[in-house]
């Protein structure tokens, strides 16, 4: 029950901040970041101190961030969206036979075509699933399956190489400002509008609130199915945009090209501490679970663990994750309980 | 019928019918039954139109590759039915196969001890898989994500770069051996004999009913003393152990290892549970609907290669056969809905007296 | 009867679909078999790979030489599995010579097996299986000859000593594996002063052979030279090399095709790599099948066969028949090449 | 204390509605409702579980679309087809069950897709964290705006969804039960400010079985039975009794019927049983052939208590006995075993597989002993389930109906005949009549009653006062997770369970008619 006398500690702004960093569960994980970088620096000063080290430490988690960011988003309302590796996939290939086409096209309309194509795959998954309000998980499953079948079927056993790609685009991949990888900057933005949006906006807030209890969200009022619908066309354009880096940094494009990269974007969701069941995380922690994922492959071989043990590490990784957020939920809900006893 | 006096209201005893409907439309007018009858049409169809499909190797070769599928289709069944769901039963099947390899060929081991050995590290795996869905309370799609990195990667540390081949003869025949005159291989028999074993075990079991309890209501199969953490514990620790006898076979059929052994085959064994009827909301599902769900993708893939179709277009059909039956499935009651005034007829007939009104139908549950 | 209405929409909606997937393969006649020449068929490690790309065009050209009915089919990823179900599809369409590079050595034989039982004649090329699974193997070179040219390469480029690394294909694969067994042994013998110090493995896959070239280079910063002895594996790793600092300091061979590796040549990131003719390997398996079909050969020992412009070619042992020595490319004679 | 607002005759009504009907597939929720509320008052909405208040409640608000009828707001005819539409016409409603957005924060659950905006349309959490302090400020409450909704007390659930309602500034405001976990200090604040909000002018429709709150409280009483409209007379104007006569269309002392029966052993001992943030030290027995009543305060935590004994919940301490035998915690199945019968609270979600057959429901827990070698047949669970359903008077066709095709009443009578077919020694059991039509109610307490005259010992749970009066011999009474009386059948007076109750908060407003003991309190 409530207690009457409204007795609250004063504390500043500043030092609240400061709390919820510390509590945060996304805390956990750049620490565990940190401690890999720290570790493989110490072994192999080049891991970061090196041109090449330095670039690719940023370049390499840019794709899977930009598909973790839209994998959070639809995460977050109780959702899932399995497709993006194809959606991916379509996007590159568009890319390239865009080159093939017109090697002059500005690197503008190229990243236009390549969210607009995910964009578009997007709204087909959003539709099927809040108009028909079937289980997101079997519709994109399956729409993977379409997808990427409609791609092979489509590309066939062509491959677009880097010589097919302009020497301004190939270059995309590497570039650099102020030693910061171009993709990596792209991404960042996308992670902090993204944030911003889910952190700020009512429409973000709303978000939350479906994925915490769709049942609810509707009974409230809550444009629940627009909202849902918004969150796939976001994931699928953002899968779109993943299409171009992948071209941008691999310069090729085939039939095969973002097979798999869903559980990846799936894992990183729950390593950054997003409940698969919806209604809360962070983009931030999403993003820096997908810097994780990257980067512990990358620095496993430095740290001596051999690469035939590196699948194993990431599967550990993801179960760790989500034990240690079951084990915060248990110790949260007595605090609660005995906060309760106590008023 | 016997009329019980026990209880206490004192009013003449009531008698029932044990169904609403006649067998004929109870057996043949299900979600079963249609694929069934898809399948039956798919099968006829090929026989008729696709050249080779009646030869002698179609139904060997069908049977070959598709036995595992069926196999590990078996427990997921029963797994979705709960509400769950293990994505992580290919990469069991990897590691039960990289166990069977490392044994027999690096440490020369028999091939049924090696077998047994495989499967108890299987319904390890499993069980691992089962305590914490069931016992920490985390969902099963992102414990078995996880399961599925993990357990791969077990397989490719068992294996690294070792070359796993060459199981001695008789072991290594013995599943694609031809039962006496028959087009099957041996391996169909442990197959039949599973699927008999998980048909009952789900359909004519104390345990059976608890598993569809727990997929429609898991509270109220709590409620009713069902053991529902150990019920799940159990059922991921026969999906690991089965899916590692399917890796055995996988392994002495190709008669060599490697660290992709079975990689992706979780999809197609979800995709043939799903298309076999069973609902991914759980409690809805029936055994011989799955055997024919898989066996139609397997029917599907056969009649497409032979014709000349690249596993492209095969896998488009999986896609929008999935999609489609579940849409159809999800959005029946919609047309349902089109049609209450039939409803309302049929329901104030089969009753004695009008219905009450129900309230708090809709009361919802309260944030825990 | 609205229980009724619905499963009958249910299966009626099924039904309706998996018929509709059916119709739409049943029109499209793909049907080989048909005419009287000999049906050929190139089951590649994938599909999408431009080393099999041109070497089942050259086996398609040979096909229409000797005008035979040529197919090509194939798993999208490199693996044993996807293999298996093809050679079983091929085997009861009942083709006569089917043309394989085996995934893996072992775990075709039995599909194999029985496609030889039910009269198809198996040839395998670029990687054999177990000698006993088919009727011949036509070997681009012999093992011996490609571990030592790369060896040759690498230890010409880096001066013969400092550490050297291996981007292979997948682990388990099998030409992969005996070369880089045959190239141990040689620097062993004949190049002290060269420490193989890593052999990463891309799976013949572009993008994760990109990642573990810049994983290799993180993890050695002394590293002098890569060996790549695939395809895949050296256009990936030059790609990457290129855009780093790598570039010049590292030397990368070992076998790749002349198209994809050109701009890697005339950047200066790859002075020299090495290949057959994988037209020419197409071209005589395709023409070693029709033989074994035709029965003018059984794959003995010492039988010859006459593959068109190649010329006349005999079988040596173990069934196996040798195409060549790989040749080598570099900057003065790349431009004469094109496949 | 005044009573009637002064009314305009010339505004239209806030809301109208005229014989609106409704039907769920094959059960008819709602006949004819109607109910009219002018602008400036309080109207009380009465009727018995099952009369169609909240059905009507959902069409104000949009959930559901009604099938027949008028619908009219402010004068304007309506037809809502979400809540958003009821929300943006003016409607604010508190639902009887708390429908709050665990992961989010308290202040977010009040303000969510309306929440102040700063620059640049961003949220401005500073103002939206003082809004709420404002609002619990005039409710009287403390509660952090910023803690997570997850883990309250259903009282401070309740509180937010007030909260919430407030600030939506309606035209018209709809409580369906909004009182029902509150103490009584928290009731007088909130008709404090139900008061300010009709003086205001808005309209607001009130619904409790609490009839002291009624008469404090309504200038109007609309009374339902059974999905259809009764009357609809100024609270001044009537009594207590003529309204529960209305409401239940008949005299109230038929209802409980419960008849003396031999009290024997001590079947269920209960000792010390505590859990943190749930209950403590709770000591008590059962005896054959007695019913013990266990009243309180919704979330007193009276089910949680239920739940701990038979098993699905954990506890921390403590002990729980059958028969002298104890029982081993956290295992249904043993106490089950044991003797242990429990229908729970909510029949839909956990006393019934509701998507499950008759058959299947009823033999859910004897088909163990059904089984034979291991294989369980449907025949020999139809076989099994046919006498049970005969007993109870279950009204089907046939045993493969599923249960949520039937009413609240058939589907209370199968929970009933699935724990009866375990011949139990010691039935628990929680809210046996929530939600169930009158007729089946009586059929239920009389089942009851003859079940204690066989000797089984019966716990049951109600937070209707007249039933636990009417039906028990003993009432415990449970308050903030304690038993704070214990009161032989002759001494209870709602008065006395009231206090017990709430017993922080002493008195509960007098109320303004005399009062019987067969007043529906609680």
């Amino acid at each position: 029950m409530t207690t009457l006398a409204p007795t609250r500690p004063t504390e500043s702004a500043g030092v609240r901040v400061l709390r919820t960093v510390l509590r945060s569960r996304e805390l956990a994980i750049v620490i565990v970041l940190v401690a890999i970088v720290l570790f493989a620096t110490a072994r192999r000063s080049s891991f970061v101190f090196s041109a090449d080290g330095w670039r690719d430490t940023l370049l390499a988690p840019s794709i899977l961030l930009v598909l973790a960011v839209g994998q959070m988003v639809v995460v977050v309302t109780r959702n899932v969206d399995l497709s993006i590796g194809s959606t991916l996939g379509i996007s590159a290939y568009v890319v390239g036979k865009i080159f093939v086409a017109n090697p002059d096209t500005s690197v503008f309309v190229v990243f236009a075509a390549g969210i607009a194509v995910g964009a578009v795959v997007g709204a087909i998954n959003g539709l099927l699933v809040t108009v028909f309000n079937v289980p997101s998980l079997v519709i994109t499953l399956g729409m993977m399956y379409v997808l990427r079948g409609a791609l092979t079927h489509e590309v066939g056993s062509e491959r677009i190489n880097a010589q097919d790609f302009p020497a301004h685009f190939e270059k995309l991949g590497t570039q650099q400002v102020l030693t910061i990888p171009v993709l990596t900057i792209i991404a960042l933005v996308v992670v902090a509008v993204v944030g911003y949006y889910l952190h700020t906006a009512r429409g973000g807030r709303e978000l939350y609130a479906i994925g915490s209890d769709p049942d609810a969200a509707v009974l409230y009022g809550l444009p629940a199915a627009r909202r849902v619908f918004g969150a796939f066309v976001l994931c699928g354009a953002l899968a779109g945009l993943a299409g171009v880096f992948s071209t941008a940094r691999y310069a090729t494009a085939f039939s095969g090209t973002g097979k798999d990269i869903e559980l990846q974007a799936v894992a990183a969701v729950v390593i950054g501490g997003v409940a698969i069941f919806g209604g809360s995380g962070t983009v931030w922690g999403a993003a820096i679970g997908a810097f994780l994922l990257v980067t512990i492959n990358r620095a496993l071989p430095i740290l001596g663990i051999s690469e035939f043990w590196q699948g194993a590490v990431v599967g550990l990784l993801i179960i760790g994750s989500i034990v240690l957020d079951r084990v915060l939920s248990i110790r949260r809900q007595h605090r609660l309980l005995e906060a309760r006893d106590h008023a | 019928m016997s009329t019980q006096t026990d209880g206490s209201a004192g009013a003449p005893a009531r008698t029932y019918s044990s169904y609403s409907r006649n067998v004929a439309l109870r057996v043949l007018m299900t979600r079963e039954m249609a694929i069934v009858v898809a399948l039956v049409v798919v099968y006829l169809y090929a026989l008729g139109n696709i050249q080779f499909f009646d030869g002698p190797l179609t139904l060997f070769n069908l049977s070959k590759e598709y036995a595992p599928i069926l196999m590990m289709a078996l427990p997921m069944t029963l797994i979705i039915i709960t509400g769950e769901i293990d994505l992580s039963v290919a990469s069991t099947l990897g590691v039960s196969a990289a166990v069977t390899g490392v044994l027999v060929i690096e440490h020369d081991l028999s091939v049924p001890t090696a077998a047994v050995l495989a499967v108890v590290v299987g319904a390890v795996l499993g069980a691992l898989n089962g305590f914490f869905v069931a016992y920490v309370g985390l969902p099963s799609l992102a414990v078995t994500i996880g399961t599925l990195a993990l357990y791969r990667g077990l397989a490719e540390g068992l294996i690294q770069d070792k070359r796993i081949a060459g199981f001695p003869d008789t072991w290594q025949d013995w599943p694609t051996e031809r039962i006496g005159e028959t087009q099957y291989p041996n391996i169909v028999i442990p197959v039949v004999v599973l699927v008999v074993v998980f048909a009952v075990l789900l359909h004519f079991t104390t345990f059976g009913r608890g598993v569809f309890e727990i997929g429609l209501s898991d509270e109220a199969a709590h409620f009713s003393g069902v053991n529902v953490a150990r019920t799940k514990l159990v059922l991921f620790t026969l999906s690991g152990a089965v899916a590692a006898l399917a890796g055995v076979y996988v392994a002495l059929k190709a008669n060599s290892v490697a660290t992709d052994t079975g990689a992706g085959f979780e999809l197609k064994v979800i995709a043939g549970v799903l298309l076999g009827g069973v609902s991914i909301f759980g409690g809805r599902g029936a055994l011989h609907g799955v055997v024919a769900g898989v066996l139609l993708i397997a029917v599907l893939n056969s009649a497409l290669q032979l014709d000349g179709q690249g596993s492209e277009v095969i896998q488009i059909i999986i896609g929008l056969l999935l999609v489609g039956s579940v849409i159809a499935s999800s959005n029946l009651s919609r047309v349902r809905a089109l049609l209450p005034r039939r409803a309302v007829k049929t329901a104030a007939r089969s009753t004695t007296t009008p219905p009450t009104p129900t309230p708090g139908d809709d009361t919802r549950k309260v944030v825990q | 009867m609205r229980i009724n209405t619905k499963r009958f929409a249910a299966g009626a909606a099924l039904a309706l679909v998996a018929s509709v997937g059916l119709a739409a393969c049943g029109s499209d006649d793909g049907g080989s078999g048909d005419g009287d020449g000999t049906t050929v068929t190139f089951l590649p490690k994938n599909l999408g790979n431009p080393y099999f790309e041109t070497s089942d065009a050259g086996g398609e050209k040979a096909v229409k030489e000797f005008g035979g009915v040529y197919d090509e089919v194939g798993p999208d990823t490199a693996g044993p599995d996807a293999q298996v179900s093809y050679i079983d599809t091929a085997a009861a369409q009942g083709v006569n010579v089917l043309v394989v590079s085996a995934n893996d050595p072992d775990a075709l034989c039995d599909s194999l097996n029985a496609a030889r039982e039910a009269g198809t004649k198996v040839v395998t090329f670029d990687s054999d299986t177990n000698p006993e699974c088919r009727d011949l193997f036509i070997n681009q070179a012999t093992a011996e000859g490609i571990a030592k040219v790369q060896v040759d390469m690498i230890a010409e480029q880096i001066g013969d000593s400092g550490e050297i690394a291996i981007l292979s294909a997948a682990a388990n694969a099998t030409n992969q594996n005996a070369w880089i067994e045959l190239m141990e042994a040689e620097l062993e013998a004949s190049h002290p002063d060269i420490e193989l110090v890593a052999t990463v493995y891309g799976d013949d896959d572009d993008q994760t052979s990109f990642d573990k070239t810049a994983a290799l280079l993180a993890d050695h910063p002394n590293l002098k030279g890569i060996i790549s002895p695939t395809t895949v594996g050296i256009s990936a790793a030059a790609r990457y090399l290129s855009t780093s600092d790598a570039k010049g300091k590292v030397a990368l061979t070992g076998l790749g095709t002349p198209n994809q590796m050109r701009d890697y040549v005339k950047d200066g990131t790859v002075t020299e790599f090495a290949l057959w003719n994988p037209e020419d390997l197409g071209f005589l398996s395709a023409y070693a099948g029709k033989a074994l079909a035709d029965g003018d050969i059984t794959g003995e020992e010492g039988d010859t066969f006459s593959a068109g412009d190649l010329g006349e070619f005999t079988v040596g042992a173990d069934g196996t028949v040798l195409l060549g020595d790989p040749f080598r490319y570099n900057a003065d004679n790349i431009d004469d090449f094109n496949f | 204390m005044t009573t009637s607002a002064p009314r305009d005759a010339a505004a239209p009504l806030t809301l109208a509605l005229r014989d609106v009907a409704k039907s769920f597939g094959a059960v008819q929720a709602l006949k004819s409702g109607t109910l009219e509320v002018a602008p400036g008052s309080i109207h009380a909405l009465v009727g018995e579980n099952g009369a169609g208040k909240s059905t009507l409640v959902k069409i104000i608000a949009g959930v559901h679309r009604r099938d027949a009828g008028v619908f009219e707001l402010l004068g304007d005819a309506v037809d809502f087809g979400s809540t958003a539409e009821s929300k943006a016409a003016g409607v604010a409603v508190i639902y009887q069950e708390p429908t709050l957005f665990p992961d989010l924060s308290v202040a977010e659950n009040i303000f969510m897709g309306r929440q102040p905006l700063g620059r640049g349309r961003r949220i401005d959490r500073a103002r939206m964290h003082a809004d709420s302090e404002a609002l619990f400020a005039r409710l009287g409450v403390s509660l952090d705006p910023r803690r997570e909704a997850r883990g309250l007390s259903i009282a401070d659930q309740q509180i937010i969804e007030i909260a919430k309602a407030i600030s939506l500034d309606a035209a018209l405001l709809v409580m369906d039960e909004p009182t029902a976990a509150l103490s009584g200090v928290e009731v007088q604040r909130l008709f404090a400010v139900a008061r300010s909000l009709r003086d205001e002018g808005r309209a607001l429709v009130f619904i409790s079985h609490r009839f002291d709150e009624v008469f404090d409280l309504c200038d109007t009483v609309t009374v339902m039975r059974d999905g259809a409209y009764v009357s609809t007379s100024r609270v001044a104007e009537t009594t207590e009794s003529e309204i529960v006569s209305r409401m239940v269309g008949r005299e109230v002392a038929e209802l409980f019927p419960k008849t003396a029966a031999t009290i024997g052993d001590v079947v269920l001992d209960v000792q010390g049983l505590s859990a943190a943030g749930e209950f403590h030290d709770i000591s008590f027995q059962v005896r054959s052939g007695e019913i013990v009543g266990l009243a309180g305060l919704v979330g007193a935590g009276r089910s949680e208590i239920a739940r701990a004994i038979f098993g699905v919940d954990a506890y921390d301490e403590g002990s729980v006995s059958v028969d002298g035998r104890p029982i081993a915690a956290r295992r249904p199945r043993r106490a089950i075993r044991a003797g242990i019968a429990f229908v729970p609270e909510d029949r839909r979600q956990q006393g019934l597989v509701i998507e499950g057959s008759v058959a299947r429901n009823i033999a859910s827990i004897i088909r163990r002993r059904l089984s034979l070698g291991g294989l369980l047949t449907s025949r020999a669970e139809n076989r099994a389930a046919a006498p049970w359903a005969s007993t109870l008077q279950v009204k089907t066709s046939a045993l493969d109906m599923r249960a949520a095709t039937m009413s609240g009443g058939n589907q209370q009578k199968v929970v009933l005949a699935k724990w009866l077919a375990t011949e139990p020694r010691l039935l628990i059991i929680d809210e046996p009549t929530r939600g169930i039509d009158v007729g089946t109610k009586s059929e239920v307490h009389r089942l009851l009653s003859d079940l204690a005259g066989e000797g089984l010992a019966i716990l049951m749970i109600s937070s209707e006062l007249p039933e636990v009066l009417g039906m028990a011999d003993r009432v415990l009474v449970v308050c903030e997770g304690r038993i704070t009386a214990d009161i032989p059948r002759e001494e209870a007076t709602p008065e006395l369970v009231m206090a017990a109750a709430t017993r922080s908060a002493a008195t509960t407003p007098p109320a303004p008619t005399a009062s019987s003991d067969k007043e529906p309190v609680a």
